[in-house]
């Protein structure tokens, strides 16, 4: 039964439902490299596979273990992790970095405004995650709450393994103090997301 | 050359609704490109100007009006014309349907 | 746009004042009805027109002739029948994949030379975006209809559907990061979520478009290749299998809905 | 072809080629004021009553600030012209429509606003008076930014 399944596939290989890899496969012969945008990013890592082939729900357990190897890849600056509000404000607004139209190396944004409500004087906003308005008049700001938000924002994924949020510090995204100053932006009692 | 213009004239309620369509790039002073917009745009209904209208800058790039004259017929002739700052224009005619 | 413009647009959060978000969306669905009310997209298929009428390439042939799938020269509700299989072809092609192998058949001109410059801008469109206009102008009033029955039409289809979830990049996304939830945003921009029918027919049903933002002209090739760059990936090929793929499964996902384009985007 | 005949064949073409320049008219001093106060006293308007029979359409909040749309009604009998400024712009008057006999007094228009602003509706009714009501409508940011 197997055996003729596996033939019917091979007969009739359009009918098959393509696989990750399959797929990886025809964007490799379908895309190019383009501006900082090389074609290594279509080759999936671990995760993205697992996440591709569960639909963004992977079994518990396996969750938690990628989770963990995730949480690894953190690198937790030392003392305070509260940056400069305003200069994060910028950075939230910021939906340009790592496309094949920006300049490598110029200043990268963080996109939060895209998905996330901050500050509430901000009207654009997406809702792709949650609202963050209040964020840290709610939460407080002490060290455990900046190590989470900074954690986060480094890598979501170890976090939530199929976060569509994406992993601005581990990707190169954003620098130490970038992420510092979002933080700031989230948890200062002066930012406009705590009023 | 000036890019194509479009209209459309129908009978509604008793009156005639138009509605033009302009190819311009309407580039601002601020734009850093040369100054280039519509000053004067012009309505003729059977040859005569029912509406004479001086615009800026301000108005957006492929301008797009719409207009309603009194009462009106089938086949009644409106024309729409447009005069920018560098001197060139474009007209177009239609009947009203 | 231009980027002064733009960055004074930018700067307005420090100065635009709180809103209630049912307020916000009531206001952004009537301004886009407003705005839609008059759309320059009818400039383009004027210039379309006359492109489609144009002798071109070393064998001075205009696209007259060019099969659109119901024959040399048919264009009324060819564009509702897109993407299709072509035999004289072997592969499925959308409109633009479809212009471009006219091009090179009918006119003689090379790939390079036709999809040298495939993307225009307000100042300047594209031929494939003119050309676009036109065409899909003439399945104004027809249901889409996509082709569903050819063995490479099911493969298409299936390989568009599993490129909607292929999570990859340094973001990670896949189309689904941003359409695979409904009611979700970016910014105030509402993204439909294309594996439903539901929020598909009306894309179908409006694309190309003329796109408010830029005062431009867009087909979904160049949404394909945009939301690629959006997802910080390499660039998809023009035509390539994989974009007309996606074109493929959202337009079937939303068959059945009359089309009324082009439309207006943001 | 003779001289005589070649320069009035030049002439005539040139009429034919601009027949609307030679009519029009462009108030440079309003549309080149820089504030909405200058722009109303350049079309001899400056101080309009308020009036609450002119009707502004437009959305509360444009998506893109390249493109306003405003529809603009006048229920004041005998109205000969309408204008639309916009408050905050670098040159706040956007245009003046003349309304003659055989039009009415409507239009609807696109235009671009800087920021978020008031946009003014001044119109020139019977006995040659001046009204205005105003509206604000909020530009944003759409998109992803990229």
């Amino acid at each position: 039964m197997k055996l003729l399944l596996l033939l019917l596939v091979q007969i009739f290989p359009a009918l098959a439902q393509p696989t990750p890899k399959d797929v990886e496969k025809v964007m490799q012969r379908d895309f190019h490299a383009r501006g900082q945008a090389g074609m290594e990013r279509v080759v999936q890592d671990g995760i993205q596979r697992v996440c591709t082939e569960t639909h963004d729900r992977p079994p518990a357990e396996l969750a938690k273990r990628l989770e963990a190897d995730q949480m690894k890849t953190v690198a937790f600056p030392q003392g305070s992790l509260i940056g400069d509000w305003k200069r994060g404000e910028r950075i939230a607004q910021n939906g340009r970095g790592m496309q094949w139209t920006d300049a490598p190396g110029a200043p990268t944004g963080g996109s939060c405004y895209n998905c996330h409500q901050l500050s509430p004087k901000e009207i654009s906003f997406g809702t792709i995650g949650p609202s963050l308005a209040g964020f840290g008049a709610k939460r407080g700001s002490g060290p455990d709450m900046q190590r989470y938000v900074y954690g986060k924002i480094y890598n979501a994924k170890a976090y939530s393994l199929c976060s569509q949020m994406p992993r601005l510090g581990y990707s190169g995204t954003l620098t130490e103090q970038q992420i510092k100053d979002l933080v700031g932006l989230l948890l200062d009692p002066a930012s406009p997301v705590n009023q | 050359m000036a890019g194509p213009m479009k209209m459309r004239a129908t009978l509604a309620g008793g009156n005639t609704e138009v509605r033009v369509l302009m190819t311009h790039p309407m580039t601002t002073a601020q734009s850093g490109q040369p100054l280039h917009f519509i000053q004067n745009v012009t309505v003729k209904l059977n040859g005569r100007a029912v509406i004479e209208a001086e615009v800026s800058q301000a108005v957006s790039r492929n301008p797009v009006f719409s207009f309603r004259l009194k009462g009106g017929a089938k086949g009644d002739k409106i024309e729409v014309a447009w005069l920018d700052n560098k001197g060139e224009s474009n007209k177009i005619e239609t009947a009203v349907a | 746009m231009t980027r002064a413009f733009a960055a004074i647009l930018i700067t307005c959060f420090g100065f635009c004042a709180p809103a209630r978000a049912q307020d916000v969306k009531t206001e952004i669905e009537r301004y886009r009805q407003m705005v839609s009310e008059g759309s320059p997209a009818e400039l383009f298929e004027v210039e379309g027109e006359a492109l489609w009428k144009k002798p071109q390439g070393p064998k001075q042939a205009a696209l007259e002739k060019c099969d659109l799938g119901l024959g040399p020269g048919v264009l009324k509700g060819a564009y509702a029948a897109l993407p299709r299989y072509f035999k004289d072809a072997d592969r499925v092609m959308d409109l633009e994949t479809r212009l471009l192998h006219c091009m090179t058949t009918l006119q003689g001109r090379s790939r390079e030379e036709a999809t040298q410059r495939v993307f225009g801008n307000a100042d300047r469109p594209s031929e494939m975006e003119s050309l676009s206009a036109y065409v899909a102008a003439q399945s104004r009033g027809m249901k889409m209809a996509p082709g569903e029955s050819h063995p490479k039409e099911k493969a298409a289809y299936e390989l568009g559907r599993a490129l909607y979830f292929q999570r990859a990049g340094p973001w990670d996304f896949a189309c689904t990061s941003c359409h695979g939830e409904e009611g979700k945003r970016i910014r105030l921009q509402e993204l439909p979520v294309l594996l439903k029918p539901e929020n598909a027919r009306s894309v179908v049903a409006t694309w190309p478009a003329y796109r408010i933002s830029t005062s431009g002209f867009i087909t979904m090739q160049w949404r394909m290749n945009n939301c690629y760059q959006q997802m910080r990936m390499p660039e998809p090929a023009f035509g390539s299998d994989a974009t007309v793929a996606l074109i493929h499964f959202i337009t079937v996902t939303g068959k059945g809905e009359v089309y009324s384009g082009p439309g207006n985007k943001r | 072809m003779n001289r005589l005949r070649r320069t009035l064949l030049g002439a005539l073409a040139a009429l034919l080629a601009k027949p609307l320049a030679a009519l029009a008219t462009w108030n440079e001093s309003a549309f080149g004021a820089k504030t909405p106060q200058d722009a109303l006293k350049g079309i001899g308007a400056a101080n309009p009553t308020a009036s609450k029979e002119i009707v502004i359409d437009a959305p509360q909040i444009a998506e893109n600030g390249a493109v306003v749309p405003i529809e603009i009604v006048s229920n004041l009998p005998g109205t000969s012209s309408i204008a639309v400024v916009l408050e905050k712009n670098p040159f706040p008057l956007a245009a003046k429509f003349e309304f003659k006999e055989g039009a009415l007094p409507y239009l609807k228009l696109n235009v671009k606003m800087a920021e978020t602003s008031d946009v003014r509706v001044v119109v020139a009714a019977a006995g040659g008076r001046y009204y205005s009501a105003s509206r604000e409508i909020k530009v944003t940011i759409g998109g992803c930014g990229g």
